[in-house]
């Protein structure tokens, strides 16, 4: 009975296939098809672009705070990609790049961010939930959701994500563990964007990684390089392939970086240096990834252009089309709507109350 | 019809449902194997399986959560917290996300999710087991709050509550789960969600009260009538929130005084809510104050004190009487 | 004396009391470097160090545990929580522990506490971030909870928070933070926890509200005297819980009239509470129903329709105007 | 850059000193004084006869619901064995045989299990909390006494216990994750009792260990035999020996079992086999330990009869008492007693609304 060392059944890997330069470990590259390849990459570029438009906008004062995503696409795409529509994708705040591949229009992001409940619509044909802020929250549903296809017999399977600092959170443990104990069909994406807020991941947690945490519930683990689409792509495909054959949960790390400030309302230079923020510009994963196209010869220099401009108006077309949406949006008493299935008695009166204030202009009864 | 306990007849309930519609699924901690450490859930596992009567590993914002999760996929829920005193652990669950997924996700998902919990004293309890704070679930939008009063309501209440599209706290009184029994029909049998009923006639005071206050409540009207002559109308709130308080005011329109009973703590507790009904909606029937006989404003003492801690039937009839003074 | 927005005022609170005592620590989310989100302890850690300003990991739950622990060793933490809206994370802790460890040891341990959390709506922010739930702590026994509506009175507010041997729950609006400058004294400055105060005198008509709904109603204060030539008494809660009602009474009693004004949902709000107060003990002075003007029962709506949500200024008058009509 | 294994600077191991029989792998053997090994089996005799008294008076309506112990006694005091007074304990709500060890009376367990918040004190020359029967919630306290302990330049350190079921909460998770990123001077010590109510450690969680559970956070994590109490002292002294060193927090996992029911108020024969019960009952600490002190000749067969007497009239002794006080207890004015530090006005007027009451022998006014 001496002092005997426990063997975990738990091996945690990291795994990176394109490094920073686009180069490519061809011994790991993943088999994508050349059209996927490209949706990917057009996914990417729309995710990057509509960041840039939504925060021009957002300077300009006609939408109101959002979290930016930049640096963060190939993270979120690379493992959303393998979800079917009947799928279900539980994001936290940060995931426009994802929830956009999943069918979310710009336009209800635009209508979201500037303080329309009605832009939080999801898309009829795809079962996912809406951004959910409460850091960690999310994660819970996710695993009732799993639960619950298992329960029916579909193998749906399920998608969250959150970020580092969420896994600080109650929430987050609770989760892996119940998602563990029931061998749930999730995955678990972990955006390790290094930053919560102001507090980076060294102060988040002691532990050299976040993969390792799977440990604790006895589950796998795994830590990619979040930046390089590729790990992404084959990390997730490992994942979501053991979760819809009925292997349980999985934790995917992805490590990348939040390039811009936390949300608009944010000043990330009281609390980090220019220098690291540079360092991680140069890890950017639409470049490398777009140097592997062209290496590949699946993307020329011509399409590249096309595909700008197509994108940039596409956007325009949606920020026009929002603008005009919510010209007409606005009436006040539809923050009544949705709140329980039928309006209860004296809820309906205060609906009828608001409606007799408006119909008077606000006149002051004397 | 049979004679139940409470206990019983909540089981009938979820046994019914259950076999009617295999969306009802039932979770929490120790609710399977043991039958919930009151045994509502007693049986429920043997007829039905592990598949729809869920042992949880020991974390109330997960059972919470994932009762969420299960509502958005259509399923209907009904999660045990084993105390109420423990519902706070999964306050921002219920906050945050059941009280608006629906909401949230301008009306695709639905949330039909039962949270019980057994609440209130007089069951010589340990510490955290005896507190009643309906009024914070009651205070929070998108919520319905339900506590029935006996045996047959609370079966048709369950039934109601698993049924409705919207999630409904459930409070169940520790003190009424084996203190009396009542014939329960074994044919299907709801009640209304947010509908108060009238359960004894009076004409000189309204007195309001639900849960397990009911009955001190209704023994002190008895008490009133036979020592004063003084006929108090009784209400049974069975739904806190939304409050329908419709009938409240119609009541005390007639009788133009009111007392009203509840365990909760008296500063901002439900019983606040219905004075300013009241206020808003019969004001100038009123003829005295409203009484408010309630839990005291402090942290509720472990049992040997609890007595002195909950509304007596002598302490209801003595706030009738100043009443009916004026 | 110097013109300072609630943001400077609070933040001379906090560097006047780490100043004076060393066992005030800062905990929180993003409280040290970044200063907060608000900006409220900025220039803190600079300060007083590390040590004194802690950066938290991201868990609610966690910094008010943590706190309880601090203040059982003898130590006045002062956490943050950086949305009111994430502090049911939290609400076990405060509900189970911070509010009893007192009464749990038996009078041994001190539980000098005090939970910041901006509160209210107003400033377009994010989902989940412009609840007022002030409500959920006033009923919970063994706190106290405590709103200025300005920032000399935060200030003075907030210093006689850290020392109050008491867990004070201190909601700041985010609607003042930077809304307007009042002059603070460099010199100490305090207030009394659980005393209301008359902001101006009036005698037709007793208007009570807090928070970032105070100016709103000094303004329909002064629309009703413009207009209609009534003089309204306002009075500033300051403290929601324990809450003092003897000044609200003395001025019903003589005005026979009051409007209640917040931004928490109605039903089950802190109105009910005054209400309920008034009731007991203004009865027979009461010539008109009091009047609660406050959010709706609904989940508080995103930015765009957050106007309509809280009370306006024209809200305000038509109550008081239905309110001196009777 | 191929999948590359990330290796975990933590290391699990299990320790075992006395084995089921009694018998000793002397090479491990802890150094313990005589003087201490008596101290410490007077210290489970005393938990063991008392919780078998305290179990006779529930059954007799003498007292409430309790939670027993039996079987827990060398998990609990070869931890706490280490702490000095001016150290804190932050028990759950089953180490009554620790709190007697730091100090608490006989008498204020059985008052406060027969509903007197009086009961509920904490030795004056102590340092602890009293229980705490919200699941887990006590792990944060135990964090922030011994991140107050370290701000004040005090060596004082920290030892809370929970159950496995505990590990489940959110505020184990938060609570290891804040221990370790601050690196307080706490042992966590888990008494793995196999069973939470009617759930088996198995459904609480699938990790293997809960030792393990550690890797997440970055700490030291043990598992020990909690039957044996040489190895729960072994463990513990280097747990305590370090976070005094300001080597910051460890996890300890003891493996035992609840022999007894959760609770009074509980049925185990509903979910559990008495044959399990019984493999159990072999591996007794308390017998355990006498055998290793009878081969060690630290104690006599007659010192051991003495000593029974001894401990029985001693919780005779306790249960008179505390009788006699309880006949005396009960003011129901007592309950305003403690909420505030002063009463604020509106409580006081109900405190008076109690005392009109009261006085008036609950006359109803007429
Ligand atoms: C429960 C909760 N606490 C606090 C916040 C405020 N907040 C919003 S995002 C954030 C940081 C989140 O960090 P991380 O999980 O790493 O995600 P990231 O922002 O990096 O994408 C905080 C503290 C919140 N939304 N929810
Ligand atoms: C937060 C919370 N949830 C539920 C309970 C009810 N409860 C009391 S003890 C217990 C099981 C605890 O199991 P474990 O942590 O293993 O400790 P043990 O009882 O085995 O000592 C439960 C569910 C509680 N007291 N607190
Ligand atoms: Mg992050
Ligand atoms: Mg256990």
């Amino acid at each position: 009975m001496p002092r005997t060392p426990i063997a975990l059944s738990e091996r945690i890997e990291y795994l990176a296939i394109l490094n920073e330069k686009g180069q490519l470990d061809a011994e790991l590259e993943p088999d994508i098809s050349g059209e996927m390849l490209l949706r990917l990459y057009r996914a990417m570029l729309v995710g990057r672009r509509f960041d840039e438009r939504l925060l021009d906008l957002q300077r300009q004062g006609r939408i109101g705070t959002f979290p930016p995503i930049k640096g963060q696409e190939a993270a979120q795409l690379g493992a959303v990609a393998h979800l079917r529509p009947g799928d279900w994708m539980v994001p936290s705040f940060r995931e426009t790049a994802a929830e956009l591949w999943r069918g979310r229009t710009l336009e209800s992001v635009i209508i979201c961010n500037n303080g329309f409940s009605e832009g939080a619509v999801i898309s009829p044909d795809h079962n996912d939930l809406p951004v959910s802020v409460p850091v960690g929250s999310q994660i819970l549903h996710a695993v009732g959701l799993g639960w619950a296809a298992r329960y029916r017999k579909k193998d749906d399977i399920v998608m969250t994500f959150f970020g580092d600092g969420a896994t600080s959170e109650g929430d987050f443990h609770e989760g892996m563990n119940f998602g563990a104990v029931f061998q749930v069909p999730v995955v678990f994406v972990c955006q390790n964007n290094q930053w919560a807020i102001s507090t980076p991941v060294a102060r988040q947690t002691r532990s050299a990684t976040i993969a390792q945490k799977a440990i604790a519930y006895g589950i796998p683990g795994i830590q990619v390089d979040g930046n390089d689409i590729l790990a992404v792509w084959a990390a997730a495909k490992e994942a979501t392939d053991r979760a819809r054959a009925g292997g349980g949960p999985t934790l995917i790390e992805c490590l990348t970086y939040r390039v811009m400030m936390h949300t608009t309302a944010d000043d990330p230079k009281r609390y980090r240096t220019e220098a690291e923020v540079e360092t991680w510009r140069g890890r950017d994963p639409l470049t490398r990834f777009q140097k592997y196209l062209l290496d590949k010869g699946v993307l020329s220099g011509h399409d590249q252009l096309e595909l700008d401009t197509e994108v940039l108006q596409e956007i325009q077309r949606a920020v026009d089309n929002a603008e005009k949406q919510m010209q007409i949006m606005g009436n006040p008493l539809d923050m009544f709507n949705h709140v329980y299935a039928e309006l209860p008695p004296y809820l309906a009166g205060q609906r009828e109350e608001l409606a007799r204030e408006l119909a008077t202009g606000k006149e002051v009864p004397s | 019809m049979t004679k139940m306990t409470m206990v019983q007849a909540l089981n009938l309930a979820l046994k019914q449902e259950m076999e009617k519609d295999d969306s009802v699924i039932l979770l929490g901690e120790d609710v399977g194997r043991d039958g919930g450490v009151f045994r509502v859930t007693e049986g429920l596992m043997d007829q039905f399986g592990e598949q729809r009567v869920v042992d949880t590993p020991l974390a109330e914002s997960a059972i919470v959560g994932m009762s969420i999760g299960m509502a958005a996929y259509g399923l209907k829920p009904v999660c045990e917290i084993q105390f109420s005193g423990f519902s706070y652990q999964n306050f921002h669950q219920i906050e945050n996300h059941a009280a608006r997924l629906r909401q949230r996700s301008q009306g695709r998902y639905p949330m039909s999710l039962v949270l019980r919990a057994p609440y209130g004293g007089g069951v010589r309890a340990l510490e955290h087991h005896s507190e009643s704070r309906e009024a914070y679930w009651a205070h929070t939008p998108g919520l319905k709050m339900v506590i029935p009063s006996g045996p047959r309501n609370a079966r048709a209440l369950m039934v109601s509550a698993i049924r409705d599209p919207d999630p409904v706290i459930f409070y169940e009184a520790k003190a009424l789960y084996r203190a009396f029994r009542e014939e329960v029909p074994e044919e299907e049998e709801t009640l209304p969600i947010g509908r108060p009923q009238l359960v004894r006639e009076g004409k000189d005071l309204t007195m309001i009260s639900y849960g397990a206050m009911l009955r001190p409540t209704l023994e002190a009207a008895e008490v009133l009538r036979e020592r004063d002559g003084a006929l108090a109308e009784v209400i049974d709130l069975l739904t806190i929130s939304p409050l329908d308080e419709e009938i409240l005011v119609k009541s005390v329109q007639k009788t133009g005084r009111a007392v009203i009973v509840h365990e909760a703590p008296r500063s901002f507790g439900p019983g606040a809510e219905i004075v300013a009904r009241l206020m808003e909606k019969a004001f100038f029937f009123l003829q005295a104050p409203i009484e408010r006989v309630a839990g005291f404003d402090i942290v509720i003492p472990l049992f040997a004190r609890e007595k002195s801690y909950i509304p007596s039937v002598e302490r209801i009839v003595a706030a009738a009487g100043r009443t009916l003074k004026n």
